[in-house]
């Protein structure tokens, strides 16, 4: 067994155990801000995956974006509304919602997860570019390199399309934010839906 | 664009005849609300109009002519392969007229009790539409107008109707809705299975009646699919209860509409769109339709009977009378079809003034209750007479214009449907008796103190009924122009189902024996050479008139 | 290294074939940074300038029309959008919706604080996210356009701050529709791994070429169970419809038109784009899922639409059971997928889209005048004798309401009968009756609006109602397009059977 | 002059015309005498007519008269056309003759009636349908006059509308015929699926060329009976005719007695070759009913006590006779007996009507008698129609009523019994009706009506006058009324010598007229006796018949006038043997029943599911709303599902499996 | 000796993350984490694609996940915008509170 499996084997169970632990944390935790740092966890499990799967930029990209950004803002608006209160999550209202939600979860999983294994051999063997990774032909910065040339060449157009999703969240936050003061009160009935 | 305008007249009078109500209506909605009166004139004179049209058509129509006359098509939704392709041949030419004629003595004879403005609009509209299914040649014409024919008579029976108004209204509306679902899916499939013999696809009826020849069973489908549309029109016994309610809770004019010229789409169009599109398939299940119609005679004339309100007695009749009609179309002989055609006419116009007096009643006493009713006739024996004489056609007495319909299609069915014949023929006897006991009820017997009060026939009233009289008499008395017109166009429908089944029409055939002592052979089927002599001596007699 | 860099040549773009999105974005953007900088514009500047793109979009998408009959359809931007009359029909289609929307939109924003141009720059985003849903050739384009419609969606049904509804409507919407969206994003996965692409073009020589390596292949067709819960849930098609008739019935109502027009539109386009023209290869395994969503949309639409009171609602429903109605012509497409002769199902879907946009605009514009009398009640007392009220404005509701009911020389009876005739040339006999006869459930409800507008007395004390001036324009003109087209179809009969020439 | 024959109806129909629309202008009594002058018109019309084909000789004595082409469809050709030959005119004389008659007398009759021009435009109509129906070339015209006088029968029968029983009687004889036109209609269907034709000409001409097939003709000959048996009220279906006497006393007589009633007999006799053809059941069939319904009519006759209702009983009792005569294939017999009947039967009908006018419209034997004194001319003429019914020579009754029992021993000797016994009982209740009315005590001077009023009924309980206002007394009836009875009591008498049987004394010549000239019509049917047993023993026939006649008066006599015999009149037979009553039990109770639970039928059942279709979605809707809960949770619970179903199919069904 | 790790568990690590996620989202009544197991949902997808990419051998798959963060963080921005504004309203909302709509 060489170094080199074994270490994957490692880093990929422990990258799995952060995953899915910090996710069922996100499930189990009564506080959303516990939630929201188990989510961390699970984001940085997944950037560990990625640097397993040699996509560096990508992992760094997640920990930056995700955790970096994301959650700070979740954490952010738990902290600004003080809605960290916990809720009791010993009683359910909706009867047979949980059993559903099981059924559903374990569904999704297995029937997924069949899919997948029953398809590994069937896998169509690559027609695309094949990859660039890091330490052979090319240098360090392959897979980056890689990356931008097919972001800003084949998906150049998607690449704008992110730029009209932000400035949709923008106007939307706006809109959203904007203060409503008590003088439109009696006016605004009309645009009641 | 192909086009074509054929027939003694030069301009399109069918395509007129279909417009003239719709330009009215319009006109009619423009009106301004300030002059309530202008509504009624103008819708008058639309209607009026349109009566002359018809009448014109009539009188330069070509007698003797199987085929259809006045033709008039034009693309219209060409991808699709529609066209608007308008005809009328001897089954839809009185059809046609009638409506023409009812509608302005609706108009004359009825006010509205208010609003008179979308009253006067929807009425126009719904002449348009009845025109339209009677005269359209297109799969896709027919249907939609049969379709848009729901809706204004859904306003007038929901807006101007009597208690239940809305209920009758929906659930009218609702019914033959749901028929007309089977067959558009039926017309469609009809086109594109005829599209593969016809190698393009297009919803004329003439093409895909002469050109199309589907399976039997699929053919047979199809015909189903329309057969339920006509059936809940017509209707035909299971499918007949939302008739009570409409005719009951729709407003005189409603009523006599409904009952003149809208059922008749039904029963027009198991001729038209039935037998002439599905010859075999009708041929084939003609056993079933002739046991719904029996029963629907018998059924109908029973539960009329027993009828409270005078408006629902006359409604069930009309199931009865609409059966026989029905039991005519699928005995499929020369005689029987003609009494069908001739006796949709004559239900249309008994019906109608039936409709008309009952409403006449109710304007008077402000119900429909018989039991209600009684001894009208001392206080008002010219209504009594009226009243006496339509009942009489709708009965069925020979000299009145009912016998004649319900004669030929009883002596027609017989050849083909013996022992159906033998059963409709007892209706007869209970149509008598529910009419006989409901006038009795109603108009015999000393009138009680709310009926002293029954008010006589006025003058205007008398001069919408005179036009009902006159064609009840007449058509009893001297039916035969009608018949000639109506003649050929059976004829060749029924050569048309014979050609593609292995049906033959019975033809018996008059013999003129010699007297003899050796006589004494069976004389149903005789030798040939004295069939012969026996229609020369026909003829003779034709000309000896 | 830079050598790399120089040798580095992005794709060409044809500025002008992309110009109807370019607008859009142009307008948006404008209308933002106008509206930041002059905040005194006078009213309704906002909503004339939206219009103004509206039309200009929808104008130019007929020059390009022009161009794609001449040179035939293409793929733009290194085959990220799909270049073909498909797209442009439903481009025109949203032009439309979004023109009607403006109109009638103008007026109900007035003194509140909305009255600003964001609304009218989300409406244009949103359009812009629907053109490239129904143009693209990439599922992750496709998947992007889906965002921005739905993120622009999700602001605006929440965007009436004073009502809790809306705010439910927002939230209720936001949370499902993230939801879907991470199904169908799992689903692209998914299918990306079984054919190796995203892009639509080389999915389908991917499936082409080798249909023996791999079929069945658990991995795509998973994929595509993935992505029809996505798309399912945009189209609002039973069993994932929930979320319509609370949103639709808690969104402003002229937001709501939005939605039921232009949303639709863009997500059955890209459900064409995804199934029929991506997927034909798989056509035998997603037929059936769509015959059973097609029946239980009509089915679960029609009868819930008959036991509701009010009116939003029941236009919700009875959306969800036309939803059915166009995926039978969906159905009726996925017979002949794929193939040389594509059949009359997808022109059937995009002719109904157009004609049910501008009809379910009409009738919610109906509802948001009546609103504006009623405090936002829009219950059916709301329309009590509205005949009396303002007949012109009963009248118009009673044609949208007859032609959803497919009542014959209306444009409703052309959708209904365009896909009935494409479901009934495939075979499929069943649905198509289903169809009709649901339709007879589905005009119940139609009547019983007709009835308290027609036949119910008015309630004592309420007023005429009064008819804002651009309103009355949306409305006017949904009801001549729909009588018109009722009459004369022949021509967008024609339009739409181009369709099938679409970009592969 | 025969192609004129369509003056015959044309006259009462242009009178008909006239006074429905000058009717209220002529008024009382004018639009009497113009009607009258209508009917009288025809007559001499049919006189002409008869007259020209006296001209003529024996075979072209037939001609047809095609006044335009009426239903023409396909091979099926029916013109308006006439008949013109002996049997036709015999029955136009008699119907116009009698007819004119009974209108002079209504002009006396309906003196003071409000709806007296009415009544007379229902009498003139009455008249063109009769004559149509026995103008008639082919059964539809015939079909035409058929429906045509039983409409105006309804229509008379129900005239004092107001009153409830009246109405009654009215409806129920219309429906009573339908059932027999059933039967008509049905004959004429079968005769033109199998030979093309319902013409007579054409049918008569088959039958006797042997081209008619038995079956065919059995079953049109049988259908047309079931028509005549409806018309001529024979058993099963004579109810109506009793309570048509609720119609005024002319009605009555014209209709009901003298021409209607005798139109089943008149159609038999005009298909009577079919009736040849036909299978040798149809004959005796016809003539068992015919002389079962006589013995039966007669019994019932015995017991009644409402004067107009015993002669609605003999009527109906005389057309068994008639349907007697018809079985045994005596068709001259047949009409002899209906001419003559037609003359003394309208006499006695006149005059009890003219006994109801003096006795201020009271009907019940019981309240009369010794009416001798007080209205002789009335008397004395009724006393000749009761001689010539109970068959008294020489009066016209015995000559008739003889010769169809000649021609039924011939046929069968039980049928010649029962005739005899039925002539007995006829003889009997006749003496009875005479005494009680105008012999014996009066009894009506504790009674009295002194109510003038037409529309109350006769019948209907008297108002007692003791001595209340001064004295009752029956008087004449005006002179009016009086010249019909005396016209008619000489054709009483004088009827038989048309048809004179061979006997001593009987000049040849005179002899068989109405025989010779009726003979092309009946010269296949008729059956021949020449040689019977009963031929040759005719004389010894008349001695029986005479005898059996004067029996019956004598016991009447001793009963009613002597009273040394008690009367037995047993309620069995005064209710009519409870047939009636049965036949309205069964239509008011199970018939009644019957139609109601259909009516229930369809509006539970049908109506209920239609409308339970309706109600069934709501339910399936109200169910699935609760599914749309609200939480947000519970929808994303379902999409979830919806997806693993969907990932079921996919991966499962089409992927694995 | 043991084989190397297969893209294959990488899938189906993803599909155990995704059904967690779909879980989550129908057990917490919390918006905010509601929300969170939405991310949770969309980094399964992002796995998912990375590993395939490997798999294929295809950098589109990574580019796709570069879009997908993007489309987090815009769907993140819009999502707390309304949460905050219904949160901002009447602190303490639950999914379940919000259940005025129904029927």
């Amino acid at each position: 067994m060489s170094d080199a499996t074994f270490l994957e084997y490692v880093v990929f169970f422990s990258a799995a155990v952060m995953m899915l632990g910090g996710a069922i944390g996100v499930v189990i935790f009564k506080s959303p801000v516990h939630a929201a740092l188990s989510l961390v966890l699970t984001l940085f499990g997944v950037a560990v995956q990625f640097v397993a799967l040699e996509a560096h930029f990508l992992a760094a990209v997640q920990v930056i974006v995700y955790a970096g950004a994301i959650v700070v803002l979740f954490l952010f608006v738990i902290m600004l509304l003080g809605v960290d209160e916990s809720i009791d999550l010993s009683i359910e209202p909706i009867p047979i919602q949980r059993p559903l939600a099981a059924v559903m979860g374990v569904g999704l999983i297995g029937l997924v997860a069949a899919a997948v294994v029953r398809a590994r051999d069937a896998l169509v063997i690559n027609p695309g570019t094949g990859l660039d990774v890091a330490g052979e032909n090319a240098g360090q910065d392959a897979n980056i390199k890689q990356l931008a040339e097919n972001l800003y060449g084949d998906h150049v157009f998607a690449f704008e399309l992110t730029s009209v999703l932000l400035i949709v969240a923008v106007v939307g936050t706006v809109l959203l934010t904007r203060k409503w003061s008590k003088a439109d009160d009696d006016s605004v009935e009309r645009f009641d839906s | 664009m192909l086009a074509s305008e054929t027939g003694p007249i030069a301009f399109p009078i069918l395509t007129a005849i279909v417009l003239v109500p719709i330009v009215g209506a319009l006109l009619v909605a423009l009106m301004p609300k300030s002059r309530p009166e202008y509504p009624k004139m103008l819708a008058l004179l639309s209607s009026v109009g349109t009566g002359a049209l018809t009448l014109w058509l009539m009188a330069s129509f070509e007698t003797g002519d199987a085929g259809f006359q006045f033709v008039s098509k034009h693309m219209w939704i060409e991808p699709w392969g529609i066209s608007w392709h308008l005809g009328v041949d001897g089954i839809s030419l009185f059809l046609v007229v009638l409506t023409g004629v009812l509608f302005p003595l609706a108009i004359v004879g009825i006010d509205p009790h208010h609003d008179g403005k979308p009253y006067y609009a929807w009425l126009l509209l719904l002449q348009a539409g009845v025109l339209g299914s009677f005269l359209s040649l297109d799969l896709f014409v027919f249907f939609i107008f049969f379709e848009i024919v729901l809706v204004p008579m859904y306003f007038l029976i929901g807006g101007w109707g009597y208690e239940n108004r809305v209920y009758a209204a929906t659930k009218f509306f609702l019914y033959t809705m749901l028929g007309s679902a089977f067959m558009l899916v039926g017309l469609i499939a009809t086109v594109a299975l005829a599209s593969k013999d016809l190698g393009k696809t297009t919803f004329d009826l003439v093409e895909i009646a002469e050109g199309a020849n589907f399976a039997a069973s699929t053919g047979r489908w199809l015909f189903f699919a329309f057969a339920i549309a006509f059936a809940v029109k017509v209707p035909i016994f299971p499918l007949h209860t939302w008739l009570p309610d409409a005719h009951t809770q729709a407003p005189t004019a409603g009523s006599v509409v409904l009952a003149g010229v809208m059922l008749k789409l039904g029963t027009y169009g198991f001729l038209r769109f039935g037998l002439y599109l599905f010859p075999e398939a009708s041929y084939w299940s003609r056993h079933f339709w002739l046991t719904l119609a029996v029963i629907g005679i018998i059924y109908g004339a029973i539960v009329a009977t027993m009828q409270m309100d005078l408006k629902r007695l006359v409604a069930y009749s009309s199931v009865a009378h609409m059966g026989f009609i029905v039991l005519g179309i699928f005995a499929f002989t020369t005689q029987s079809m003609s009494g069908s055609a001739i006796q949709m006419i004559n239900h249309g116009v008994s019906t109608g003034a039936l409709f008309l007096l009952v409403g006449m009643i109710y304007d008077r006493r402000k119900t429909r209750k018989i039991s209600e009713l009684t001894g009208i006739q001392k206080v008002a024996p010219i209504f009594a007479a009226s009243f006496m004489i339509v009942m009489l056609s709708s009965i069925g007495v020979p000299g009145l214009n009912g016998f004649v319909g319900e004669f030929l299609i009883l002596i027609g069915s017989f050849l083909t449907a013996r022992w159906w014949t033998v059963v409709a023929t007892a209706g007869v006897i209970l149509a008598a008796l529910y009419l006989l006991w409901a006038y009795q009820r109603v108009f015999h017997g000393e009138p009680d103190e709310e009926n002293k009060k029954f008010r006589e026939l006025s003058l205007k009233e008398g001069m919408v009924l005179l036009p009902f009289l006159g064609v009840i008499v007449f058509m009893g008395v001297y039916p035969k122009p009608v018949l000639d017109r109506i003649e050929p166009t059976v004829d060749a429908l029924i050569t048309h189902v014979e050609d593609h089944t292995d049906y033959v029409e019975p033809e018996p055939i008059v013999q003129i024996g010699v007297v003899s002592e050796h006589g004494e052979d069976d004389g149903e089927e005789g030798e040939h050479d004295e069939s012969e002599d026996g229609e020369e001596v026909e003829h003779e007699e034709d000309e000896g008139e | 290294m830079l050598a790399q860099v120089d040798t580095f040549v992005g794709p060409d773009v044809q500025w002008f074939a992309l110009s109807p999105m370019l607008t859009l974005l142009g307008g948006a953007l404008g209308l933002m940074v106008l509206g930041a900088l002059t905040p005194l514009w006078p009213k309704g500047l906002y909503a004339t300038f939206t219009a103004a793109i509206a039309i200009a979009v929808g104008v130019l998408a007929m020059f390009q029309w022009d161009d794609i009959s001449d040179d035939g359809p293409s793929t733009l931007v290194g085959g990220a959008i799909a270049f073909d009359t498909l797209s442009m029909f439903l481009t025109i289609t949203i032009a439309i919706a979004l023109l009607l929307v403006t109109l009638l939109t103008d007026d109900f924003l007035r003194g509140t604080p909305n009255d600003g141009p964001e609304i009218y720059a989300l409406y244009m985003v949103a359009a812009l996210g629907g053109i490239v849903m129904a143009s693209a050739n990439d599922l992750i384009v496709l998947f992007l356009g889906l965002e921005m419609l739905s993120l622009a969606l999700y602001v605006l049904a929440a965007s009436n701050r004073r009502s809790l509804q809306s705010a439910e409507a927002g939230i209720k919407y936001f949370v499902l529709g993230g939801f879907a969206s991470a199904f169908f994003l799992y689903g692209i996965a998914l299918v990306y791994g079984a054919t190796g692409t995203t892009n639509i073009s080389e999915m389908i020589a991917v499936l082409q070429t080798s249909v023996d390596v791999f079929h069945p292949d658990t991995l795509a067709l998973a994929g595509i169970g993935l992505m029809i819960v996505g798309l399912g849930f945009k189209v609002a098609a039973a069993p994932f419809h929930v979320w319509a008739p609370d949103v639709y019935q808690g969104a402003p109502t002229p937001i709501t038109a939005f939605m039921a027009s232009a949303g639709k539109a863009a997500a059955f386009a890209a459900m064409l784009r995804v199934l029929v023209i991506a997927l034909p290869f798989y056509r035998d395994d997603w037929r059936p899922i769509i015959w059973v969503l097609a029946l239980l949309s009509l089915l679960v639409g029609s009868t819930l639409a008959i036991v509701q009171n009010n009116v939003k609602r029941m236009l919700a429903y009875s959306s969800i059971s036309h939803a059915g109605f166009i995926l039978v012509g969906v159905e009726a497409a996925a017979h002949s997928a794929g193939e040389a002769d594509a059949g009359s199902g997808m022109p059937a879907v995009v002719m109904y889209l157009m004609l049910y946009s501008v009809l379910v605009i009409g009738s919610f514009a109906v509802v948001a005048v009546v609103q504006r009398e009623t405090n936002g009640d829009a219950s059916l007392d709301a329309f009590k004798g509205l005949v009396r009220r303002r007949p012109t404005l009963a009248i118009a509701m009673t044609v949208f309401l007859l032609a959803q009911a497919g009542v014959p020389f209306t444009s409703g009876f052309i959708a209904k009968f365009g896909v009935i005739q494409a479901a009934v040339d495939e075979q499929s006999y069943a649905i198509a009756i289903i169809a009709m006869v649901v339709a007879v459930i589905a005009a119940f409800m139609y009547l019983r609006i007709m009835v308290s507008m027609w036949l119910a007395d008015p309630a004592d004390g309420s007023q005429p109602v009064p008819v804002p001036f651009l309103a009355g324009l949306a409305i006017a003109a949904a009801v001549t397009f729909t009588l018109v087209v009722g009459v004369f179809p022949g021509w967008l009969i024609d339009a739409s059977d181009t369709v099938t020439s679409y970009a592969r | 002059m025969a192609e004129l024959v369509w003056l015959i109806p044309a006259f009462p129909l242009f009178g008909f015309l006239t006074i429905l629309v000058f009717g209220r202008r002529f008024g009382d009594p004018f639009a009497g005498w113009f009607a009258t002058a209508m009917v009288f018109a025809s007559f001499i019309a049919s006189v002409g007519v008869y007259s020209d084909l006296l001209g003529m000789n024996e075979e072209d004595r037939e001609h047809i008269e095609n006044l335009y082409s009426w239903v023409p469809v396909g091979n099926l050709q029916i013109d308006l056309a006439f008949l013109v030959d002996p049997l036709s005119i015999t029955m136009c004389l008699f119907v116009t003759g009698i007819g004119g008659l009974i209108h002079l007398y209504s002009i006396g009759y309906m003196h003071g009636d409000d709806k007296f021009s009415k009544f007379f435009l229902y009498l003139n109509l009455f008249i063109f349908s009769m004559t149509l129906l026995v103008l008639g070339e082919n059964l539809l015209v015939t079909f035409l006059g058929w429906e045509g006088v039983g409409t105006c029968s309804y229509l008379l029968i129900a005239f004092w509308q107001t009153r409830e029983s009246a109405a009654t009687a009215g409806k129920k004889a219309f429906i009573t015929n339908r059932v027999g036109d059933w039967g008509v209609m049905l004959a004429m269907f079968l005769a033109f699926s199998t030979v093309g034709s319902i013409s007579y000409s054409v049918l008569n001409n088959n039958a006797e060329s042997g081209l008619l097939s038995e079956t065919t003709a059995t079953g049109i000959a049988v259908l047309l009976f079931v028509g005549a048996v409806g018309k001529s009220a024979q058993l099963p279906l004579y109810i109506w005719l009793p309570d048509a006497m609720e119609g005024p006393t002319p009605v009555s007589a014209l209709i009901h007695a003298a021409t209607m009633v005798t139109a089943g007999v008149f159609l038999m006799v005009r298909i009577n070759p079919i009736l040849t053809v036909a299978a040798d059941w149809v004959l005796p069939m016809i003539a068992w009913i015919g002389v079962i319904t006589a013995l039966f009519a007669a019994t019932i006759a015995l017991a009644q006590t409402d004067i107009k209702k015993v002669l609605a009983y003999s009527t109906i009792s005389q057309l068994g006779y008639m349907f007697l005569a018809i079985g045994s294939g005596a068709y001259i017999a047949a009409i002899f007996h209906m001419v003559t009947h037609a003359v003394f039967k309208a006499l006695l009908f006149l005059g009890s009507g003219s006994v109801i006018h003096g006795m201020h419209d009271e009907q019940d034997m019981n309240k009369m008698g010794k009416l001798f004194k007080y209205m002789p001319i009335t008397a004395s003429t009724f006393i000749v129609g009761w001689l010539a019914i109970a068959g008294v020579p020489p009066f016209s009754g015995f000559w008739s009523k003889d010769e169809i029992l000649l021609f039924a021993l011939g046929d069968s000797v039980a049928l010649y019994v029962i005739g005899i016994i039925t002539a007995l009982l006829t003889a009997l209740y006749m003496t009875r009706m005479v005494i009680m009315t105008f012999f014996g005590e009066a009894k009506w001077t504790s009674f009295a009506n002194e109510d003038e009023m037409p529309e109350v009924s006769p019948g209907e309980e008297p108002v007692e006058t003791h001595g209340a206002h001064g004295e009752f007394k029956p008087h004449e009836s005006p002179i009016i009324m009086l010249i019909p009875l005396v016209v008619l009591a000489v054709g009483g008498l004088l009827a038989g010598l048309i048809q004179l049987p061979s006997l001593w004394g009987v000049p040849d010549s005179a002899e068989h007229q109405l025989e010779d000239w009726l003979h092309p019509d009946v010269a296949f049917g008729e059956a021949e006796i020449a040689g019977t047993w009963a031929d040759d023993h005719v004389m010894l026939l008349v001695i029986i018949a005479i005898s059996a006649a004067l029996a019956g008066i004598l016991l009447g006599w001793l009963i009613y006038q002597r009273k040394r015999v008690k009367a037995w009149e047993p309620t069995l037979f005064a209710n009519g043997w409870y047939y009636n009553w049965a036949v309205s039990w069964f239509m008011g109770n199970p018939g009644r029943e019957g139609f109601e639970d259909v009516a229930i039928f369809d509006s539970k059942v049908i109506d209920g599911a239609v409308n339970g279709v309706g109600v069934a979605v709501r339910e399936v809707a109200t169910t699935e709303k609760k599914t749309q809960s609200g939480y947000l949770r519970q929808y994303a619970g379902i999409i979830g599902i919806g997806a693993v179903l969907l990932l079921g199919w996919f991966v499962v069904v089409r992927g694995i499996l | 000796m043991i084989a190397a790790i297969e893209p294959t568990w990488y899938l189906v690590l993803a599909s155990v993350l995704f059904g967690i996620g779909a879980f989550g989202l129908l057990v917490r009544r919390n918006p905010l984490i509601m929300f969170m197991c939405i991310e949770l949902m969309l980094n399964a997808a992002n796995l998912t694609f990375v590993a395939l990419a490997v798999q294929l051998g295809d950098i589109n798959g990574q580019t796709a996940v570069f879009f997908v963060l993007v489309v987090a963080a815009a769907e993140v921005v819009v999502g707390l915008g309304i949460i905050v504004s219904i949160l901002r309203r009447s602190p303490g909302t639950t999914a379940d509170d919000l259940a005025e709509l129904k029927g």
